[in-house]
């Protein structure tokens, strides 16, 4: 039985709201809450929760705080291309002293990966207040870290309203401060995977820069056209990631660590729409990206949230994205050829096709407060299994097994 | 000054030890506010807000009155009438206690002075009495649908019971939106402490039995935030053969409760949940202390 | 460089013709109710675009476009 | 440089609007729940005139905000007339049980009365004087920009 006292607390709350307004407004704090699944080929999992709270301070400002943690097990191919013999690979691990050596082998046309376990955490804080009626900044901070990696940055952005509010002119920049932090160390840029030397950690930075417009061209119809620039600075290489190196029949000898430029500077154009029909509402963006690594990439995202009811919908979400290589990405390296300056095997850097299809479901519920959705996800990842710049015995294998994930999202948000 | 002003509009205000004192009089009761330091015109604005709430409160729910929403209600005859936001809002209240306080509280029990007189006579009223006005008591029997009511014929509400306390808390409240300063509302004994002084001290706030027991100090209280209110028998009384019949009436029977306090004081966080407390805590007799410390509420008894 | 070139000519045309205000209809404050909601927000859930970009910046070579900032980890 | 010199314009505009006005109020008479309200019958009362709509997350903030006003001043004079601005009738009854208000509520879902005082952004409140001079106007519902409001209407009172 609840206390008397108890029940008398939340009746004086309400009729005392009079005498402060009418009734009990709204909360001011808004809870978004979701918990994500990942499945990557029976070989990846994550399984990542994200808490994101926003409190109104009045006066039209307002702080945030988000916390995402994210626990990954599984594996990643480690750049060594798939050859005509099985490939052996030796991995330490070592937590406290004890020092566990761990041997793996891959058979012939299987493509190698690498085993890896790791947590991160990150917490991003923000506050955005009114500067003059029409003017809006907001400024965040971010920390985020894992075992071989910390991350640290800070924005800060302007949102200008025209007087009639139909258009919105935003500015924002960036910086990020990152270390890594390589178990044993850093290893040396492109030498044998056996010999190379480690040591010390690296440092990163990122430096943001963005300026958008956002139109409303009619009572349902909203578009904004983003421009972004970055540029990263420091080491951009992936330390754990390795380059094959073959004989004149494709053959695979021997390893060698990989090696990215220390400077990238990458752009985007980004165009995206919200269009009302009687209910329903579509989202479309398109976005291209461009970068001085040689990466070009077209982004094609869309969503169509159809209204069940007052209360639930269904929302099909739809992304395809392609990208070409980089200058350096290669399948391998033949011996004796000159060495580039840069190489890199990781699939990533090559030319690459995702297509993604969800499905959203959104509901809320009679005896509980606030909304609720869940998301099925199916995203796949490949390119042409056989390219042609494939060597000797390479064109006998899939250089490029494609990637299946499935993802859950559920998410819950209230306002209290 | 015009003459035309009443004598309900006077007010005295003074400066003392480094806070002001502000007093009228409203709700036929001695009414004060103390404000921590803030400037004379300040002080003057504040005590003109607390009087003006007071009084607007007294002549909204005043039985005593003929020109208000309880009189409108109380002459309906068995009508339908049609209530303002804030009426609805008490009603909501008065209907919420008599719920949570399984029938103990309820704001239709006023008719029971009718037949009870409590002089220290031994003229108790007969059974019968009492019965026939019981049929006019009980909110069960009342229509309250936001924003209607209807009474049955013969029955009243009176909101005596909480019209003071509310007022002190509605009070606080606009007298908070208007200064930073702590202040304490007192209204013929029911309180409310909006947070310690500016030196750091709590207030003390004298309290009239000095007899009592539970918590702490004799004599005063020494408190730095919330409400306080006192509910009490005013030492009055039936004695008939011994057994004393005090001025505390069940409104389920129609009869005083045997063994009641003289007086409970309640402190919780506004001026009208300590006077609900003290209210049921007097109507649990004997039982008082017990069910106050259930409750987990700070409290003075005196018997 | 020159399909670069043309699509931020076409972009850009895209842009024109979008934000010159001829092609507008001026939407009154009073009628914002449609674009009020908060389905209409160009982000309209960012948790749930939080997390895609997350995925999407650890299993592909482009980022960004849609804030400013983001980043952040060593993803495998 | 188009985009420098909008930015600039934009916020030449922002810092005129901030003026206060004094121009008489243009007259309306609008439907509220059983009745209807007619501006001219109002003459010598101060009148606060707000425009409002369910969709609106400011107006859910300035609403108690409003009939704590009502509460506080409606004895010395002060009018409120909030017209809501929904084009279904149904949002507006849906917020107005969800924030019962003892001032007057008046509909006007085609929005000719908004037209007639120009509105620029939800809500927007004008301060009418006891001659019927629009006195002040304010845009949004910030809880600083409340205070002020309230002692141009303590002033408006007094005169």
């Amino acid at each position: 039985m609840q206390l008397i006292k108890n029940r008398l607390r939340i009746a004086t709350c309400s009729l005392l709201a009079i005498a402060g307004g009418a009734a009990a407004a709204d909360g001011d704090t808004q809870l978004d809450a979701a918990m994500l699944f990942y499945f990557e080929d029976g070989r990846t999992d994550v399984f990542e929760p994200v808490l994101n709270l926003k409190h109104d301070l009045g006066n039209d400002q307002s702080i945030g705080v988000k916390f995402v943690v994210d626990a990954i097990t599984g594996s990643s191919p480690n750049g060594a291309t798939p050859t005509n013999h099985p490939q052996t690979f030796t991995s330490t691990s070592g937590s406290q002293g004890e020092v566990r050596k761990r041997v793996e082998v891959f058979n012939a046309g299987e493509t190698p990966v690498r085993m890896f376990q790791d947590n991160r955490i990150s917490v991003d804080l923000n506050y955005d207040r009114p500067l003059t009626r029409l003017l809006k900044g907001e400024i965040t901070g971010h920390i985020s870290a894992e075992k071989d990696y910390v991350s640290r940055g800070t924005t800060l952005s302007f949102t200008q309203d025209t007087p009639d509010r139909l258009t919105t002119f935003s500015v924002g920049g960036g910086a990020n401060f990152d270390v890594v932090e390589p178990t044993g160390g850093k290893p040396e840029p492109l030498k044998n995977s056996d010999s190379t030397n480690h040591f010390g950690n690296a440092n990163k930075d990122e430096y943001d820069g963005m300026i958008g417009i956002t139109r409303i061209l009619s009572r349902r119809w909203l578009m904004q056209l983003n421009f972004s620039r970055s540029r990263d600075k420091g080491y951009l290489t992936e330390p754990y990631k390795i380059v094959s190196i073959l004989d004149q029949t494709g053959s695979q000898i021997y390893y060698r660590m990989e090696n990215r430029p220390d400077n990238r500077t990458h752009q985007n154009v980004l165009l995206s729409s919200a269009y009302e029909f009687t209910d329903d509402v579509i989202h479309f963006s398109y976005r291209y990206y461009w970068d001085d690594w040689g990466i070009r990439s077209n982004t094609v995202e869309m969503k169509y949230r159809y209204e069940l009811s007052e209360a639930s919908y269904l929302e099909p979400q739809f992304r395809y994205y392609k990208q070409t290589a980089a200058t350096f990405f290669v399948s391998g390296i033949i011996d004796g050829t000159t060495l580039p300056q840069f190489a890199s095997s990781d699939y990533r850097l090559g030319n690459l096709q995702t297509t993604t299809y969800a499905l959203k479901y959104g509901f809320q519920l009679e005896d509980l407060d606030g909304d609720f959705n869940i998301r099925a996800e199916y995203m796949r990842q490949g390119d042409d299994p056989h390219p042609g710049n494939a060597i000797g015995v390479q064109k006998n294998y899939d250089l490029f097994p494609a990637v299946n994930v499935f993802i859950i999202t559920a998410g819950y948000s209230v306002n209290f | 000054m015009t003459v035309n002003e009443s004598l309900a509009t006077k007010s005295v205000l003074t400066h003392r030890d480094n806070y002001w004192v502000g007093a009228f009089s409203a709700m036929a009761s001695p009414c004060e506010i103390l404000v921590d330091d803030v400037p004379h015109q300040k002080a003057i604005e504040l005590l003109e807000i607390a009087q003006s709430e007071a009084h607007r409160i007294e002549q909204k729910f005043s039985r005593y009155r003929d020109d208000n929403v309880i009189h409108e209600i109380n002459t309906s005859d068995g009508k339908e009438i049609v209530v303002d936001v804030e009426t609805a809002k008490i009603l909501d209240y008065a209907e919420e206690c008599w719920k949570i306080s399984d029938g103990l509280f309820d704001v239709t029990s006023g008719i029971l002075r009718r037949v009870w007189k409590f002089d220290g006579s031994d003229r108790l009223p007969t059974l019968a009495s009492v019965n026939e006005l019981l049929s006019f008591i009980g909110w069960e029997k009342v229509k309250w649908k936001r924003p209607t009511i209807k009474l049955l014929p013969g029955m009243e509400i009176d909101l005596g019971g909480i019209g003071k306390e509310y007022a002190v808390d509605t009070t606080s409240v606009l007298l908070r939106k208007n200064t930073s300063s702590n202040f304490v509302v007192n209204y013929g004994g029911d309180l409310f402490i909006s947070g310690p002084r500016r030196n750091g001290e709590n207030w003390s706030i004298g309290i009239d039995d000095p007899k009592a027991t539970g918590i702490g100090s004799i004599g005063t209280l020494s408190l730095s935030f919330g409400g306080v209110a006192t509910s009490g028998d005013s030492r009055r009384f039936l004695l008939k053969e011994g057994i004393r019949y005090p001025h505390i009436l069940n409104p389920k029977t129609g009869w005083p409760v045997v063994g009641a306090p003289h007086s409970v004081t309640v402190l919780a966080s506004t001026s009208i949940e300590a006077g609900i407390l003290s209210t049921l805590a007097m109507l649990h007799g004997a039982e008082a202390e017990k069910f106050l410390q259930e409750q987990e509420v700070k409290y003075l008894i005196s018997r | 460089m020159k399909t670069i070139t043309l699509k931020l000519v076409l972009l850009f045309l895209a842009a024109l013709v979008l934000f010159s205000s001829c092609a507008v209809q001026h939407v009154k404050p009073w009628e914002r109710d449609q674009l009020a909601q908060k389905k209409m927000q160009l982000i309209h859930d960012p948790t749930e675009n939080g997390l895609d970009e997350h995925i999407y910046f650890s299993k592909e070579a482009s980022s960004g476009g849609k804030s400013v900032g983001g980043g952040g980890c060593g993803c495998n | 440089m188009l985009i420098i010199r909008s930015v600039v314009f934009i916020i030449f505009c922002s810092l005129v609007s901030a003026f206060v006005v004094a121009a008489p109020a243009p007259s309306f008479t609008l439907p509220t729940a059983h009745d209807s309200v007619a501006f001219d019958s109002l003459r010598g009362k101060v009148v606060l005139v707000d425009f409002w709509a369910s969709w609106c997350d400011p107006c859910r903030k300035s609403f108690p905000w409003l009939e704590d006003m009502y509460l506080k001043y409606s004895k010395q004079g002060l009018t409120i007339v909030a017209i809501n601005l929904d084009a279904k009738r149904d949002n507006a009854d849906k917020f107005l049980a969800k924030f019962p208000s003892d001032f007057t509520i008046a509909f006007d879902p085609k929005a000719t009365v908004a037209q007639l005082y120009d509105v620029k952004a939800m809500p927007s409140s004008f301060l009418i004087d006891r001659t019927g001079n629009i006195i002040l106007t304010h845009t949004g519902f910030q809880e600083e920009q409340a205070d002020e409001l309230e002692s141009h209407v303590q002033e408006a009172l007094k005169k």
